[in-house]
C-alpha cells in the first residue's frame, strides 16, 4: 500500500499528538492536577496512528482503559480530551467519563471502555450495525494482549466470523496485561495464533513501524469492506511508562528491556528515519512538532478555563430519555 | 378488542414495531425457530438478516447488539430464559447501562430485552431465577414485568421505541393467559403503575405473576369483608412511586407480594420507600410476600410451596386487618 | 490401546444402561409420572461410554443438562439417578437438582451443569485441586458444540494449557445446540482446530465408535496424567432424540439425516458388529441387556417406593455450615 | 494488642490461614505482585503453586476456583477490583452459590472471594461500583464488608475457615485505616453485626465505609443532645436481624448509612426487614443514607457528594429526632 505525503505527514502528526499529549497530561497527573487511573500510550503510537489511519472518517472505533492514544489516532481534538481529563464540562464525555475512557463520538470514536475485553462485543455489534444498514463502515477494535484471554474475545471474534462482519480486530501486543508477561497467560506466542479457531486471518507486525501497522490494519479494512469478513492483526508494541502511572511496582520488567524498546524501538524515532528515508526531513517534522506543542497549550488553557460540571449534572445522561416516576 | 394471549401479544408487538421501524431487528438463540414462542414466524416475514439465531454466545451477542445499538439500530435480544443474563452480566452493567453516561450522553442505548421466567415447573436452581432484583441494583436499565396480554404487547412496544435499554421480563406462568388487548398501536408508557383493582383497607403491590394471586388473594378476602386495593407494578425501573405512595395513603396498609427472593427484593425496596415516605400512613407492619432466601429445588412438592400464592397474600392482607 | 475382554464387556453395559435407562424415563415422563427439562443422551452412548472408561474410578468428570448418560458412564448405580427424576430424598441429589443435573460424587461424578459453558471452568479448578494436593487424578470435562462457544471454553482451555493442568476436555459434538446447526455457529469445520489456539492438542473422532473414542481419550488421560497437560478431544456423534423431550419442532434436521443416523450409526449396534469380530457374541450380550433390564426394573421400584423429601428440605443445603441469624 | 492498618491485618488472616492450612491457596490477577496490597509476600513466603497470578479470566479463575473447592482444597479468589465479579457473576451465581444445594449436599463449596471497592477515587461508572447489593439477591453465598482493622483479619479467617463460599468487600477507603487487632489467632464469627457506638435515641446500621461515617456523625449530634447507637452491619448475608431489632426496640428510630446505591441496597433490605418485624417499636419514619440511583460520575466535584458522608447520616438523625 503506498501512502501519500500527505498522510505521512498527518501520521506523524497524530503519533506527536499523542506523544505529548501523554508527556503533558502525565506531569500534571504528577503534579496532583489530574486524577484517576491513568494509563499512557506512550511507546505504543505506531501501532495506534498505523491502525487508525487505516480507516476513513466515518468509520468506527471501539477501545479500551488505554484510552488516551485512539481517539487522537482517530482525528479527536485534543481540548475535549484535556477538557475530560480535568473532569470539566467541555470534556468529550462532559467530566464524566475521566481518564479510562476518552471517546470522542464525532470522529468515530465508539467508546473507549475499562472493563478488559468488554468493548471487543461492542465492535462486532456496531459492524452488524453497520451492516444492516447497508453502510459500507468499518469497525476497529482495539484490545490489549491480556484481553485475548477474556470469553468476550472468543465469542466476539466467532460472532464477526460467522456473521462475515466488517470489524478489524487489533490486539496491541504490549507484552504485560498489568504486571504479569503475556507469555505467562497463554500458552501460544503470538494471539494471532487464534484467529484459525474463528476461520479467520491472524497476522503480526511490528507494532513500532507504523507503515508496517498501516500495511496489514489496511489490508484487513479493505477485506472488510468488500463484504470479506473480519481479521485479527496483532502488533508488537510497548508500553514506555508502566501499567498506570503512580503504580510504585516496577521490578516485573527487566530494566534492560524497557531500556532496549526506549531507546532502540521508539516508533516515533522509527518513523523519522524511514520518513528521512522518504525525502521528508526532520526540520518539517520539528515544525510539526512545534505545532503540536502549540495545539496542545491551547488545549491546556481551554481546559483549564472550562466550568466545571454543575452538581445536576451527576443525574443526567443516567437516561436519555428519563421518565418521571 | 380482541382476546389474545400473553405470548401473541408479545409476537403482535414485535411484528409490528418491525413493520414501523427498519432499525429494529431480533437476535438471540434459536429465535427464527420460536423456541420460546414469541418470535413465531418472524424469520419467514422478516428474512434471517433481522430475525437472527446467535451462538450461544451470551456475553458476545448481548454486547453486540449494545453495540449495533449505538450506531442506530434498536435491537431485541431474546435470552431465551431469564438466568442466562447472568453469563452476559457484565455487558449489561459496564456497557449496557453504563455508556449513555459514561459518554456523557454521546451514546444512546435503545437496546430491549426479553427475558423469560420459567419458575415452578421443575427445572431446578439454575433455570428458575427471577433476575430483576440483581438488575435492579444497577442504575441505568429500565426494568419491566408486564403481567397481562395488554400490558405485554404495549409495555414491550414502548421498550423498543424507547432510547434506553429495557429489560422485559415474562413471566412463563402467563405465557398462555388470555386477556383483550386493544386495537391499533397499543403502546403502554413505561414507569406507570396500574391499579388492578381498587380498594379501600389493605393495599397489595405485586408484581409479575404475582398479580393474578393477588387478584384472586383480593376475591377471596372479600367475602370477609375485607377490602383490598391490588396495584400492578408493570415497571420495577423507574418504580411508579407516586401510585403506590397514594394507595397507602388510603388503605393504610401494605403487602408486596413478589416472585423474588427476599432479601434484596422489590418486594424490599417498595417496603423501604413506603417506611420512609409514607410511615405516617401506615397503621400496621408492612408484609412481603416472597420466595424464601433458599434455592429453588427440582422436586415439585419442595418447589411449590416456596413462591407467592394467592394463599399467601390472602393470609398476610388478613393478619394486617387483625 | 487394548482393551480386555472384561472392559468390553463393561463397555457394552454401561452403553446398555444408557440406552434402557433414557428409554423407560422417557416412557415415564411421556407419561407424565417425571417432569423437567428432559434431554437424552440416546445416540451418545458410544461417546460417554468410550470417554469415561478411560478414566481410573478415582478420577473426576464434569458434565451438562445433557446429565443422564455421563454419571451411568461413570459408574453410577440406577437407583439413585432414577430416584432423583421422580425428586425423591433418596436421589443422588435428594430430589433437588433433577434430569438436568444428576451427578453422583461417590464415582466422582462432580457435577452436571445447566448453564452451556458453566462446567468448563469448574473443570479446570478440580484439575488444579488435584495437581496442588499432589494427586495424579485426571478431570475429564464434556461438553457439547454449541458449549464451544461461550467464552469459558476459552477461559478454561486457556487456564488449563498454561497451569499444565491434568485435564481432558471432551466436546460430544451432536450437530446443534438445540435446534440450530454447528456449522452455523462457528466458521470452522471442527471444535478440535480450536485446540491450536491454547497450544494444545486436539482430535476429532469418530463418536459413535465406543472403542475409536475409548483410544483417543486414553491417549488423552495418559498425557495429563503424565503431567503433560490437557488435550481436547471431539467426537462426532448424534442425538437420536429431540433437543429436549417435548418440544414439538423438528423441521430443524432433516428426516433422512436421522434415519441415517439412528440406522447407520447407532453406537450399540456398531458395537455389537466390532464386539462379534472380537468373538463376543450377540447372545452374551443379549444377556447382559437382560440383566441390565433386571437392574432398571429394581431401580424403578426403588425410587417409586422412596420417599419425597420432607417440606423442610427445601432449606437444607443452602450452605453447608449455616449460620442462624 | 498490636495495631495494624486494614490492608496490614488481611495480609496477616491470609499468611496465617495459608500457614495453619495446607489446602488454602490463592489466585488472581498479579497477585504475586501485591498490586492491590493485601497479598504482599505470600509468593515469597508460599511459592507461585499456592500464589498463582491469573490470566484475565475472571469467569474462568472463579470457577476454576470452584472446581478446586469441590475436590478439597480452600481458594482464596482476589477479584482485583470488586466490580470485575460482574464478568464472572454467572460462575458465582450457577456454580459457587447452587452447587451445594443444587447436588443434595455432595459438593462444599469452601471458597473466598475478596472483593475491594475503590469508589471515590475518580475511577467513573465502571470501576467504582459497590457490587453486594446485587450478590445479596442470591441465596447460597456468604457476604462480608469489615469495617476495622481487627474484622478484616478475623472476619477473613473465618471466611477462610467456613465451608460455604464467603465474598469479602473490602472498602478501599478504609486501607490505611490503622487499628488495634488481638494477638493469637483472631477469628470473627460470621453473621453477626457489632454495636460500635451504644444509644438510645437513634439506631444508626452502617456498612462497609459508611461505619466511619457514622461514628463520626454520632459524635457530632451527641453535643446536640442526640444519643445514636451505631450498629455495624458487618456481615451483609446471613444479616443479624437479632441485633438490628434489638437496636431499634431500644432507640425506636432508625438510619441505614449504606454506600450503595439506593436501589436493592442493604438499606433497604434493613428498613424491609425493621418495616415488617419492628414496626410497633418504631416513632419516626426510616431513613436511608445511600448513593443515589445515578452513575458513578469521573469528576470529583460530581462524585463526593453522592455517598453517604458524615454530615448526611448527621442531618437524618437529627431530622428522625425534630
Ligand atoms: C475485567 C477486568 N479485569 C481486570 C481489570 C484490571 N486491569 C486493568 S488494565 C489490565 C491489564 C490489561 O492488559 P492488556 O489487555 O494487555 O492491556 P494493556 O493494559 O497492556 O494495554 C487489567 C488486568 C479490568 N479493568 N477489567
Ligand atoms: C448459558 C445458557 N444459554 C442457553 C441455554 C439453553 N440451552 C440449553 S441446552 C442448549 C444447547 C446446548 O448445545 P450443546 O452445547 O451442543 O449441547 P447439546 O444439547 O447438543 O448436548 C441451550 C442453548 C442454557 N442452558 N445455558
Ligand atoms: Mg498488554
Ligand atoms: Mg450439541
Amino acid at each position: 500500500m503506498t501512502v501519500s505525503g500527505g498522510d505521512l505527514r498527518e501520521m506523524y502528526r497524530r503519533m506527536s499528538r499523542i506523544r505529548q499529549f501523554e508527556a503533558t497530561t502525565k506531569e500534571l497527573l504528577l503534579k496532583g492536577e489530574l486524577y484517576g487511573a491513568f494509563h499512557t500510550s506512550t511507546g505504543q503510537e505506531a501501532s495506534i496512528v498505523g491502525s487508525c489511519m487505516a480507516l476513513r472518517d466515518d468509520d468506527y472505533m471501539v477501545g479500551t482503559h488505554r484510552s488516551h492514544g485512539h481517539p487522537i489516532g482517530k482525528g479527536a481534538a485534543l481540548d475535549g480530551l484535556l477538557a475530560e481529563l480535568m473532569g470539566k464540562e467541555t470534556g468529550v464525555n462532559q467530566g464524566k467519563g475521566g481518564s479510562m475512557h476518552l471517546s470522542d463520538f464525532s470522529v468515530g470514536s465508539l467508546g473507549e471502555t475499562s472493563i478488559v475485553g468488554s468493548g471487543l462485543p461492542v465492535a462486532a455489534g456496531a459492524a452488524l450495525g453497520s451492516k444492516l444498514q447497508g453502510l459500507d463502515r468499518v469497525t476497529l477494535c482495539f484490545f490489549g494482549d491480556g484481553a485475548s484471554n477474556q470469553g468476550t474475545f472468543h465469542e466476539s471474534l466467532n460472532l464477526a466470523a460467522i456473521w462475515t462482519l466488517p470489524a478489524v480486530y487489533v490486539c496491541e501486543n504490549n507484552g504485560y496485561g498489568e504486571l504479569t508477561a503475556a507469555h505467562k497467560t497463554m500458552a501460544v506466542e503470538h494471539v494471532s495464533e487464534r484467529a484459525a479457531g474463528y476461520g479467520m486471518p491472524g497476522v503480526t507486525v511490528d507494532g513500532q513501524d507504523v507503515l508496517a501497522v498501516h500495511e496489514a490494519v489496511g489490508e484487513a479494512v479493505g477485506r472488510a469492506r468488500r463484504g470479506d469478513g473480519p481479521s485479527l492483526v496483532e502488533t508488537m508494541t510497548y508500553r514506555f511508562d508502566n501499567h498506570a502511572i503512580g503504580i510504585r511496582i516496577e521490578n516485573y520488567r527487566d530494566p534492560a528491556e524497557i531500556e532496549h524498546w526506549r531507546t532502540q524501538r521508539d516508533p516515533l524515532v522509527l518513523f523519522r528515519d524511514a520518513l528521512g528515508e522518504r525525502g521528508i526531513d526532520g526540520d518539517e517534522l520539528d515544525v510539526i512538532d512545534k505545532e503540536v506543542e502549540a495545539e496542545l497549550a491551547e488545549a491546556l488553557e481551554f481546559a483549564r478555563s472550562s466550568p466545571a460540571p454543575p452538581p445536576e449534572a451527576a443525574f443526567t445522561h443516567l437516561f436519555t430519555n428519563p421518565i418521571d416516576a | 378488542m380482541r382476546t389474545l394471549t400473553y405470548l401473541e401479544a408479545l409476537n403482535e408487538a414485535l411484528v409490528e414495531e418491525m413493520e414501523r421501524d427498519e432499525s429494529v431487528f431480533v437476535m438471540g438463540e434459536d429465535v427464527t425457530w420460536a423456541l420460546m414462542g414469541s418470535t413465531a414466524g418472524l424469520a419467514e416475514k422478516f428474512g434471517e438478516e433481522r430475525v437472527r439465531d446467535t451462538p450461544i454466545s451470551e456475553a458476545g451477542f448481548v454486547g453486540a447488539g449494545a453495540g449495533a445499538a449505538m450506531v442506530g439500530m434498536r435491537p431485541v435480544v431474546h435470552m431465551l430464559i431469564a438466568p442466562f443474563v447472568y453469563v452476559a452480566f457484565d455487558q449489561l452493567v459496564s456497557i449496557v447501562a453504563k455508556s449513555t453516561y459514561l459518554y456523557g450522553g454521546q451514546a444512546k442505548m435503545p437496546i430491549t430485552l426479553m427475558a423469560p421466567m420459567l419458575y415452578g415447573r421443575g427445572n431446578a436452581a439454575q433455570h428458575s431465577d427471577r433476575p430483576y432484583p440483581a438488575l435492579m441494583t444497577i442504575p441505568g436499565l429500565k426494568l419491566i414485568a408486564p403481567a397481562s396480554p395488554a400490558d405485554a404487547k404495549g409495555m414491550l412496544k414502548a421498550a423498543i421505541r424507547d432510547d434506553d435499554p429495557v429489560i422485559s421480563f415474562e413471566d412463563g406462568g402467563l405465557w398462555g393467559q388470555r386477556g383483550e388487548v386493544p386495537d391499533g398501536d397499543h403502546v403502554v408508557p413505561l414507569g406507570v403503575a396500574d391499579v388492578k383493582r381498587e380498594g379501600s383497607d389493605v393495599t397489595v403491590v405485586a408484581l409479575a405473576g404475582a398479580v393474578t394471586h393477588a387478584l384472586t388473594a383480593a376475591e377471596e378476602v372479600a367475602d370477609e369483608g375485607i377490602s383490598v386495593e391490588v396495584v400492578d407494578l408493570r415497571s420495577i425501573v423507574p418504580l411508579d412511586r407516586g401510585t403506590v405512595l397514594s394507595s397507602v395513603a388510603k388503605t393504610g396498609r401494605l403487602v408486596v407480594a413478589d416472585p423474588a427472593h427476599e432479601m434484596g427484593s422489590v418486594a424490599s425496596e417498595v417496603a423501604a420507600i413506603v417506611a420512609e415516605e409514607a410511615f405516617w400512613d401506615l397503621q400496621a407492619p408492612i408484609s412481603r410476600v416472597t420466595t424464601p432466601h433458599t434455592q429453588i429445588p427440582y422436586s415439585a412438592d419442595l418447589e411449590r410451596p416456596l413462591y407467592p400464592s394467592a394463599d399467601r397474600i390472602a393470609s398476610a392482607a388478613r393478619q394486617l386487618m387483625a
